[in-house]
């Protein structure tokens, strides 16, 4: 009760909690489902893109987007950390990823069919992503907290190069320019779906707002996401699939359609083109790897009782 | 050494590490730990760096107007001169490391004598690259050693994938008339002489690794020199090209 | 029904056709036993060859001077209008089964359908595919039992093939514009209205094997429709497409 | 000694030697091998030309391509055939191809880098087989002899498509003809290599030949090759690689240069591009394969039980 006291007291004056600080419990496990689905979307989000580093069409692009997946590794890695600050560990973490308990970013269930896809994902998807994390800047989580800044420079580097790389296809040939219009077609709605339901289908927001580990709702979010990237799409002369899209004079925000929440839900609960192999992918990489990380372990214990056993002569 | 001779020399180079940078980035997102997506990418992007000065600057020797692109994605087969080795599939994870580490020792040799080279622009590129490459051999090294002294299990297979890229080792050391008129303008390296330092740090890790040198008796010879490859590299160039192949005359 | 929706509707049968083949000759060299390197390659040789028939009946059709190779080769990944079951990638022998056998009798009861088609180039095309299906359906039948019926191994491994294609198979029995128009104008097949008789067949060959039906819940859909593919289809046609690509207009 | 006398005087008057007839056991042995190795030669030969099936250049050649090599396997399943009626089983040939006692035709170990590599195949190495199985169609033995009959007629449909895709490279763009031109430099030798050593240099063709089992030596053999190719290579319009090949005016045979059997020696022994790989494919197969032999013939065994059970009751 006085942990508790001083617990929301720290939280309302936008102080930091720490590892070591005392949290109720779930708060405490709140943060590991959030934490961990976000460093899991990292993860796994290393595939669609991943899939066209092989394919990139030019040197330059691939180093680009081999460099950009180095940072979602390391993103990946940053969180699991910030994650295992609050007492679970990273095997854990992909053991529950691994046989579905654990959730990943359902954007990722979307297959990359051209290279437009890529340059797609970089302005929408880490355009989204930023407009979420820079939120999450101010959460009440220290370590989670300090995560999302450095994260976010990177994340706004990656949204630059995504839309600079969706410029020189909208700038491009006829058969570039279309490429670009069918990637924003498929991944419009798609991106807006990644804020999560909307504010009224909601219900664990609320916790998470008091306890400031969420900062803006959903379709606060959503909204700053649509404001934010209408200008750019108009910009590189492409067309946003919604047709009731239009800019609100009154409120200055871009009113848009209705998102179809039916196909959020179907690639959420596994109808999506990649929800199998984006997991299967990662069991194959974990289960493939066990001999190497126990060969690690092994040489490193033997290293180790060699050591000890040179000290002991 | 005429011009011709030149631009062939930095092409073998460049091919090597563009190769083998491809062969990398196929793990991207299924390494066995994600340490380790992070450490095999940035191999990749060094070597792929790498291939892009080296082919600019094959690109402005030539003089026909041909930039990094026109040479990676718009040559077919015949016309790359990677060694054998770097493009051998990825296999497992030790396939994987003993293939990087035979090539990452002696690639570290050559650039070492290329910090030299008569070739300004090359010595310039060599310097740099060599600190990429001591990374990289001591990456692929320390595996070697983790895997050869970890398991029985890894220990097998590190000696399995060892003897099944041995055989491409050969060819990293023979000299044709390119390399000799190299060698003769001060531009390139006498790589005959390389062998005793390859094979001293080589024999170095393996001892630690508690490996043997492995006793295969085969060797094959000719990408390098002649673009006589195994039939893996028309796959990989597949798709590495199919972009520029499908749209071609296209800024990216 | 117009031009267009004619052409597209033709399109997507050449497309699995073609995919189809595709991935059978993968096998080519590499099958568990010699007489199914001959038994896939004749089913892979029918396929290509009913998907060379469709595709020029299609460019015939459409009237833009487009040939059979035309369309097979010079079209990118999101103009292609195969089902998504037909590019999943061969797996093991019990994955290529499954797909096979599913794949097969929604095909015997499409082309049984369309040999009534009004289009009589596609009815003709039809009467000469179907005798070859109809050997198709009952080699991969015939496998779907043996596997089934086999070992421990082997019925587990069927299993585990029929659960990771199954949900491929809704997308079959899908009715869209095109495939109404065709229905309409009695060039086209009432795709929903095999269902019945597709369960049956496969419930039957199931029950033979001693298997279930899977219980799987998950469905995808839109390759056929729409062109949104998985991720392997790219993967294919940078390898199908990779001389007419690097060597255009050239005749071979 | 009686039937040893038979079987001389039958061989000697041309006649077939069929599987139920006494033979010397080395007849058999030699057969045995060479029947065996020709199997396995037409196997192995699936897997340079199907390197090129995915990727051949227009779906009409995609379907030469599988035509021919289904034949070849049919070849291969008559050749097994052929050498199990002297009673060595199928499996057994395979287990020595896999673990390296048997041998197959060492031009498989040459890759195909190209097209152009497949429509050399089907020009020079069908035609050079063709050579062979010409002369093998008087072999004594029986079975063999009648096999060749019957995949002599396919083989020279797959030399003149070859020669006919040759064709269409060398009357092509100058990328085709180039292509077509390196695909001759780098098939022409081993070609001519595949005929064997000189008849100098063969020791068992002695026994052989009087057995009826060879009926041509080595070099006439490789002589009618060369003097049937050669032509063809000029209609091409493509140079064979020997500066020291013509015309002899006075035995109206073309001479050509000396072969460089280091080459050959060095490629039977294990050094050419592709030993390694195409052993490891057919290991693979088998390997891989090995479950579903399995699953079937347990199949089988319980399909006949029941049937066994159903006619009892």
């Amino acid at each position: 009760p006085a942990k508790r006291t001083a617990f929301d007291e720290k939280v309302a004056a936008e102080g930091k909690i720490e590892p070591r600080d005392w949290m109720p419990e779930k708060y405490r496990k709140t943060l590991v489902r959030q934490i961990s689905q976000h460093a899991h979307s990292e993860y796994v989000g290393m595939l669609p893109e991943g899939n066209w580093v092989t394919r990139a069409p030019s040197l330059r692009r691939k180093a680009i987007l081999l460099s950009k997946i180095q940072d979602e590794a390391g993103h990946s890695l940053y969180l699991y950390s910030a994650a295992e600050t609050l007492g679970v560990s990273r095997d854990a973490m992909l053991e529950a990823l691994h046989d579905g308990r654990a959730k990943y970013s359902s954007i990722f269930n979307y297959p990359t069919l051209t290279w437009a896809d890529v340059a797609a994902i970089g302005w929408l998807v880490d355009g989204a992503a930023i407009v979420n994390q820079v939120s999450l800047q101010r959460c009440s989580y220290g370590p989670y907290s300090r995560a999302m800044v450095r994260i976010c420079k990177e994340e706004s580097f990656h949204q630059r190069q995504g839309y600079e790389a969706m410029m020189a296809l909208a700038q491009g040939t006829p058969e570039q320019k279309k490429m670009a219009q069918e990637a924003l077609n498929r991944w419009w709605w798609p991106s807006l779906m990644m804020f999560g339901p909307s504010d009224k289908d909601s219900p664990n927001s609320e916790q998470s707002m008091a306890w400031r580990i969420k900062r803006d709702s959903n379709d606060d979010l959503r909204q700053r996401f649509v404001d934010m990237t209408i200008p750019q799409a108009d910009y590189l002369g492409l067309t946003v699939p919604d047709p009731e899209l239009k800019l609100n004079a009154e409120t200055g925000h871009y009113d848009f359609g209705e998102i179809d929440w039916d196909e959020f839900w179907q690639v959420v609960n596994g109808n999506g083109i990649c929800n199998r192999e984006r997991l299967q992918n990662r069991r194959d990489a974990w289960d493939k790897g066990a001999w190497v990380r126990e060969a690690a372990m092994a040489h490193a214990d033997k290293k180790a009782a060699r050591k000890l056993a040179a000290a002991a002569e | 050494m005429n011009k011709d001779q030149h631009v062939e020399f930095l092409l073998r180079l460049g091919d090597n590490s563009l190769v083998l940078g491809h062969r990398l980035s196929e793990w991207c997102g299924h390494a066995p730990v994600l340490e380790e997506d992070i450490a095999m990418t940035n191999v990749a992007l060094d070597l792929i760096g790498q291939a892009r000065m080296l082919y600019s600057h094959a690109g402005e020797i030539e003089g026909k107007g041909r930039d990094e692109d026109a040479i990676a994605y718009l040559r077919d087969v015949l016309d790359w001169r990677n060694c054998l080795l770097v493009e051998q599939p990825n296999g497992d994870f030790a396939d994987t490391m003993a293939r990087q580490f035979l090539f990452d020792v002696w690639n570290f040799e050559v650039f070492s004598a290329l910090t030299k080279s008569s070739d300004e622009q090359l010595a310039a590129i060599a310097a740099k690259a060599l600190k990429e490459i001591s990374y990289h051999r001591r990456h692929s090294g320390d595996w070697v050693i983790r895997l050869g002294d970890g398991t029985e299990e890894s220990r097998a297979k590190m000696i399995a994938a060892l003897d099944r890229v041995w055989g491409f080792t050969d060819e990293l050391f023979q000299m044709d008339d390119v390399d000799k008129a190299a060698l003769a303008a001060g531009i390139g390296v006498d790589l005959e002489a390389l062998r005793p330092a390859w094979e001293s740090h080589v024999g170095a890790v393996l001892a630690e690794a508690g490996l043997e040198k492995p006793s295969v008796t085969w060797s094959v010879k000719g990408g390098r020199t002649k673009g006589h490859h195994s039939e893996h590299l028309g796959f990989l160039l597949a798709e590495l090209q199919f972009m520029q192949r499908a749209y071609p005359n296209s800024n990216w």
